[in-house]
């Protein structure tokens, strides 16, 4: 059945939730209420919520997280690195020693935590040879923007910032880093894929120059292509001045394995969220982008830091050359909090296995999908293996039925697999897709997973309608995209919707 | 001991399985697969990591090691300035802990359409309290959220100056002014401060007439403002901006929303403010998000660096379906040429404020808004009859107020290490930030703190000053 | 999709739990484990059980979780009072101040524990008018027998035990109170029906006598029929010398308005799982049946008793006339915790209100329900209004359509409504059924209960196949009973059904 | 304020909706659909309850008198006794608390399809721990399994005699008892109590063999037994049962079982136990819950009390169905003709065990009974280092032990007190339940104490001993 939205639930008078009313001193002390607020400022109208009894209220949001697949079905969802949250990590975090606590309580009252954020500063600082982590990033792109913003730090302290105003990245690094250095201020310059899946040092050293203010790049990319000249762009960018940021999202085949700071780079970032095990919580956050740099760029980082004199642990305000804040506080405590206690659940031989796992997982699909009609890989002539995730494309099923990625996404929830993921943009290969297998999923399940998108193209070249009309066996059908582009049609909210529905002359 | 034992988070931990992968890509190894890793790539000492724990060891570890915090539920707690303690209604944790949308990604509408709902229900009832059409999928702080705005403002009126209220939390200062970018950057936007009444606390209109220009691209100020008061110019202040060109950016706590006027009704253009409570634990700082929403015009949503989710219909007759909208003009969409960027954020926050507002309703708001106006102003006037204790701006605030100790020779720090003693978390520290309030202190009421509670803490701080 | 039995499942060395090695101290002083057992009970095989991943294990229930209606859809559960089990109740009693206490603590270190199930004696004191309670029955049935069991210390303190070998109910009392006695060495005699609705006050002088031991009686009774002569009924047992139990299971509609006491009972029993709020669990418990009787009877309760000596909680367990141990331990204490917390959000009022809505939603529901072709009521002349329940039949749709209730029950978790409730044995009218609105569920959704009712009528004379075949939109179809009565068939666990299918020579 | 506010888990308190039914049924009040009630019925004195709590009060109140609790978290526990603290998974946890199934009732196989399977997984991995192919839902306790598998015995066997090992918890042997009935009914059956070894705590078997006699319904014993003990001499006891006709009837903790023999391998035909030690918290004792299982024949099944849920076919082809089985012999289906009688149990913790047994497999089980074997015995061996402290039987125990401070001139409830001191509960006082072991006291450790707790308490009883 269809669940309404909470907005047409209701009846005039019914409560979800009681409060309090105040003491009668304390009434009587501070008269009426309504002259303690300023008379312009006082609300005239009654917002229009619902009004639901909290057993309504409940299971309308229970019923709703039932319709939404997550890994109660498969999800291997590439360049995300689909983890395992273990449920022990959630009860900790949602016990009252951390949700029932204020940030600005004295560090004496926080010993707990601040001893937790420490330990895993101290881990990631062993996993990326970085010398300094700092966790106010609430996620990836964040953790970007924090980049920048070092780097800005960095060069104004050198008095160059406003000669180096470029920063260099790929074409197949997130978008968030071309993103965030242009909303820092800086100009974008980006690099094409040669075609062995990465840019060649020759266009790296065409970009650099004495206005290059750094380099951020991933390492395997989105294609899960490993750039074996990685050591070199560092040495070029260092050699111009500018700084190395690595955009460590895509560490999942790399943990164990390979060290940021050891190939050169100034800096780093950890997706908390991803690799290390956190709730990804519908790409939604809350998350952390852990930030780490070296010793040189410590001192710009956006305050306070967590740190230990030996006895006590403290958040360390007094920070004057730092870039500021990022965001409100210090960070994501419970996601930091999650992380740490996944790493400690896996020790450094769990991590090397999950690091393998999840690559010989990926060839091991790749075998598979290459074998079904209508499938084809990025760079199919690149010989290296793929690490953790592999590009492929549906163009040529496309071609030969018309049923292009987006119907595929569509088909896969009917067998309760989560739609794939395509690809960022721009999209290199048409009708992209990329699954990452990971280490958590048995190998049933990515049989599962290849038996699927067998069984789609079959159809596609047998029936092709059942796959472009997907899906079917949904809570919902397949939805108009197209009206949530136009501005007359789209409505993100209930009271847009209901004007716009009304000017359209339509039901109500 | 030496023996392999599978790890329980991987399925495939299992040699044998490993064995079946490596055979059917017919790979004699996994380190074959790496092959494109340069030696020198790789690891030049050894990784160190503390042994693994099993599930027992590991829960006993944090259990313990958190044991050294002390908490809001043993304390009684005065601390707010950005991070209040409201109560959380145990039925939003249990629907916000569920295990479906903690593990979701971002599928199609078809696989994740119980969270899309969930979503256009946070954006619609957040819209309903402040009166305005256009919601974005949360951000990730208000300071976050007023940083976006105003470049949103600068981009939409082409100017590079943002006037912004004196008042205002330090750390979202600091925000703001990342995002507004150091001097050198070429696309900077310079921070103008405007004053506000030392007597009041309210903006300094003179002030701000003198500074709002044909630079201005937007006015920025906040009701209740950070030190606590109901900023009731706003009619004026959004009239001067306007007359400037300028864009009205309002920053609100939505927890005032039902006692308070929604920023709209007296001249904002984009309102900005904080979801942290509206059903979400404080969780040491991790608590916090904030929201960007304006008038449904297309001048405004072309600007938004937020994700949107539009309800919409779907091949079924009758049937709602829910789908990122303007999901092409966003960083994802356009990278560099995107508005701003987006990314991680606070989305499962924003189930847990669905849940708050539709179990709070009209009614819920309006009577929090009172209880919180009721204690607060009690608080503050007991408070006030402390010998050499002073409250800053006794009338017209709303959860927040300002408790000036100069006049007991003690300072803040002083004061809150002796309430410590008592079980009491005092006010945050005001001494550093805004040094012309001598030592001064922020103390937050909210409906938590009963009559019995505020008692307590005007008694142990007639004892602490006394001393 | 079918979700597979978890035996079924896995794969030999997979792990769902890390459990640590001995440290090397302890191994060496403790030398090899098998010489710790001897020799005769060292287990020699390995048991079949799955070896799964923690996610596989996790995610597999969550689906099964998914696959069970309970409040997700309307369930208004005869005979059983469906009620709201608020989730701040559920948070509080898995803290770890509940679930990581020992029950042989000494009382110093359960204070808290102590005294709220202290003061929620003192509430259901004042609920009924009884004056001690107790928690250790875990359940209806348990706290049935414990009545049982009080009555058999009673009547033995006075050397009547063997005299007083009858116990005396009604055939619309629950069946455990029969049970129980029957259970407890009573030979049981039960009193059948008047017109009216309840038995005759004859019918049960001429069951008294001397060797009466109690009567075990519950009102309303099972049908949702008030016996307007109990306190003459109590009179007739006590002047024959026997005791009389209340079975409050059908409390919700007389809550606030008599007490068991003032009628002149001499014990009671409150189901705290049903009428208080706390979960039913698949009318599985954990429950409570708080059994609470007279100073008179309060010796001969199980022990131990929570006591307060003005200053101090204790366990007292210092009652030698006690009937002894029911259960291990003193109850089910989150239960216990669950129900004060459930009364104390209700208060006077709210619990007041509470009976008021259920009568009067039921009422209501029985004006719908009687429109409905098909549908008949039990004692269709009796004009006193029914209290929360009403005992309905479809004997005469069984008849004109062939379709009978169990037909309907399956068609309507079709609509998302839970399997209503039949009535229990024996059926007193044919094709029985017995919804109870309760104070829960919105006008809303007992209208749509009745409209899904008048549907599936609507289907029984149309076309009755369609009921008859249900369900078509749930996880499982409709499954074969007669194989499960069977010897050869049934297979109560996945070890039986693998040796009998064996047999069968089918499949495997 | 005395205005009607709607009660939040009552969607019709609000007096319109009110309205609206009575209209619809013709009633000109609520209080005349009560007409059946006679005023002699009603309350006499009005109710009076304290005041109705808003959540946040309510949070709080629960929250602030639970504080006055220790636990054993905080202190280093060696309680056992029919509770036991074992490591509990967090999985177990999360899926237990699912509203989905704490909200079911008993609809259909279609509409509790779930919550069917899950039950049908506990008794199907219970049977595979006990090798035994028939197991029931859950009953209440281990001794109310005892009491029902005692009567089984005796309905079987048509005796009315009942043999029981003495080293019982007499908790367990009074539920008993109780389900023997007293001497004055009709079907009492007498317990024999047996004696056991007082230097091995093994059950004498010249003493059994003396009461068994053909009276005798069962021979009740456990392993390991009350004391710790594992009681080896299985097969002779059953022998001597069976020998005079008499049913085997062996408790096991089923934890025990991946380094025990299952009974049935030593000659028992219905097994009974505890189920709390499968991934159930202590719960203040409210974690506890019994099985029964036996051999998959039906002179056992007919006799079985409990529910039953049996796998089955379904409608479609190749799909599995779930349900209840044998409903009809029970006292739902029969009333006082039923068998013994059933009712509301423990059965949400089934879906703990279920949980439990699913995430710890066969190696899992091997692997936490030699962990605690390793562990119970280092501490027994340290605690009899101690001087004057003895320990009763040091060898062939499995978690639990009795130690005997009778040396010490100390008495357990002084060793108590002293310990508390140092965060420690001790064992669980014997003296007047065994008071010809002194003044002993019976020590549980599990999995979940690390060799450093183990010292710990070997320091801390050192000094309380010597004081």
């Amino acid at each position: 059945w269809n669940e309404p939205v909470i907005l047409e639930m209701g009846y005039p008078g019914r409560r979800g939730l009681a409060v309090p009313e105040a003491e009668a001193e304390v009434r009587a002390e501070v008269g009426d209420v309504a002259d303690l607020i300023p008379a312009a400022l006082r609300r005239q109208d009654r917002p229009a919520l619902p009004e639901v009894s909290e057993p309504e209220v409940l299971y309308h949001y229970l019923r709703l997280s039932q319709q939404t697949l997550g890994m109660m079905g498969i999800s291997l969802f590439g360049t995300c690195t689909m983890k395992y949250n273990p449920q022990v990590n959630e009860a900790i975090a949602w016990r009252p020693e951390v949700t029932e606590a204020h940030p600005h309580q004295d560090d004496d009252t926080l010993q707990g935590t601040l001893e937790l954020v420490h330990r895993f500063d101290t881990i990631l600082r062993e996993l990326s040879g970085m010398d300094q982590f700092v966790f106010q990033a609430g996620g990836g792109a964040d953790a970007a923007y924090t980049s920048c913003a070092v780097t800005r730090a960095y060069h104004a302290s050198r008095g160059e910032l406003e000669q180096r105003d470029e920063i260099i990245t790929t074409i197949q690094t997130h978008p968030s880093n071309a993103a965030t250095a242009a909303a820092a201020g800086f100009k974008v310059i980006t690099l094409m894929l040669d075609e062995d899946g990465y840019p060649s040092l020759d266009a790296l050293k065409a970009a650099v120059s004495d206005r290059t203010a750094a380099l951020m790049v991933n390492n395997p990319d989105d294609m899960g292509v490993y750039n074996p000249e990685m050591r070199e762009w560092v040495r070029v960018v260092h050699d111009a001045g500018g700084l190395c940021f690595y955009d460590s999202a895509n560490f999942n085949g790399m943990m164990g394995k390979i060290r940021a700071r050891e190939i050169g780079f100034d800096a780093c970032m950890f997706m908390l969220h991803k690799t290390f095990g956190a709730p990804k919580s519908g790409v939604g956050g809350p998350a952390v982008g852990a930030y780490g740099c070296s010793a040189e760029l410590a001192p710009f980082v956006p305050t306070p830091v967590v740190a230990h004199d030996g006895e006590r642990y403290y958040l360390d305000h007094d920070r004057p050359k730092s870039c500021g804040k990022i965001r409100e506080f210090w960070g994501n405590v419970p996601v930091v909090l999650k992380a740490y206690a996944w790493i400690r659940a896996m020790g450094a031989e769990g991590v090397a296995e999950a690091s393998d796992i999840s690559v010989l997982a990926n060839n091991y699909m790749e075998q598979g999908l290459l074998a079904i009609r209508g499938v084809t890989r990025s760079h199919a002539d690149a010989t290296s293996p793929r690490l953790e995730m592999t590009r492929y494309s549906l163009a040529r099923m496309k071609e030969e039925t018309g049923v292009g990625v987006h119907d595929v996404q569509n088909r896969m929830t009917d067998f309760g697999v989560d739609a794939m993921w395509t690809s960022h943009e721009p999209w290199l290969v048409p009708e992209p897709f990329t699954p990452e297998a990971g280490e958590m999923y048995g190998k049933e399940a990515l049989d599962t997973w290849i038996a699927v998108l067998a069984r789609i193209s079959e159809e596609a070249y047998s029936d092709p309608e059942i796959v472009k009309t997907a899906p079917h066996n949904q809570a919902v059908h397949r939805v108009d995209h197209e009206a949530m582009e136009d501005p007359e049609r789209w409505a993100m909210t209930w009271r847009a919707h209901r004007r716009k529905r009304r000017t359209d002359g339509a039901e109500g | 001991m030496t023996e392999h034992v599978a790890h329980r988070y991987m399925a495939n931990s299992v040699p044998a399985i490993k064995q079946e992968m490596l055979d059917a890509i017919g790979a004699g190894s996994v380190a074959e697969l790496f092959d494109q890793v340069p030696a020198g790539h790789r690891l030049a000492y050894p990784l160190e990591l503390p042994p693994a724990l099993s599930e027992s060891e590991l829960r006993r570890h944090l259990v313990e090691t958190l044991s050294k915090n002390r908490t809001t539920e043993q304390y009684l707690n005065f601390l707010g300035a950005g991070c209040w303690q409201h109560h959380v209604p145990a039925a939003v944790d249990e629907v916000v802990r569920r295990n479906e949308w903690l593990t979701s990604v971002s599928g199609e509408p078809s696989s994740d359409h119980g969270r899309n709902q969930t979503w256009f229900e946070y954006c619609s009832q957040l819209g309903e309290l402040l009166a305005m059409d256009l919601v974005g999928m949360p951000v990730r702080s208000w300071g976050v959220a007023a940083g976006h705005a105003i470049r949103m403002a600068a981009r939409m009126t082409g100017r590079d100056e943002v006037v912004v209220v004196r008042a205002i939390d330090p750390e979202r200062l600091s925000v703001i002014r990342n995002y507004c970018e150091p001097v050198e950057m070429p696309n900077h936007i310079t921070v103008q401060l405007v004053d506000f009444d030392p007597e009041t606390g309210l903006m300094d209109l003179d002030d701000l007439r003198g500074i709002v220009g044909e630079r201005t691209a937007a006015v920025y100020f906040e009701t209740p403002s950070y030190l606590g008061v109901i900023e009731h110019q706003g009619a004026e202040i959004a009239a001067i901006a306007h007359a400037a060109g300028a864009e009205t950016i309002v920053g609100v706590d939505p927890i005032s929303l039902g006692v308070l006027a929604a920023p709209v009704d007296y001249g904002a253009d984009i309102v900005v403010g904080t979801t942290q409570p509206l059903g979400v634990h404080m969780n040491t700082g991790g608590g916090v998000g904030g929201f960007i929403a304006s008038r449904d015009e297309e001048r405004y949503a072309r600007q938004y660096p937020t994700l949107f989710i539009s309800i919409t219909e779907t091949a079924q007759d009758g049937e709602y379906g829910f789908g990122l909208a303007l999901f092409a003009q966003t960083s994802y969409g356009l990278r560099e040429q995107g508005r701003d960027w987006t990314g991680h954020s606070v989305y499962m926050w924003a189930i847990a404020n669905a849940v708050y507002m539709a179990l709070m309703g009209p009614e819920g708001f309006k009577d929090v808004g009172e209880l919180i106006l009721q204690r607060a102003h009690y608080a503050a006037r007991r408070i006030a009859t402390i010998d050499g204790v002073r409250v800053a701006f006794p009338s017209g605030f709303f959860k927040e107020f300002v408790v000036d100790f100069t006049g007991t020779g003690r300072s803040v720090a002083d004061v809150n290490r002796a309430l410590r003693d008592y079980g009491i978390f005092g006010g945050k520290d005001l001494s550093r930030d805004f040094p012309e309030f001598g030592q001064s202190a922020l103390y937050c009421v909210t409906e938590v703190h009963t009559q019995a509670d505020l008692l307590r803490l005007v008694d142990a701080l007639s004892e602490v000053v006394a001393r």
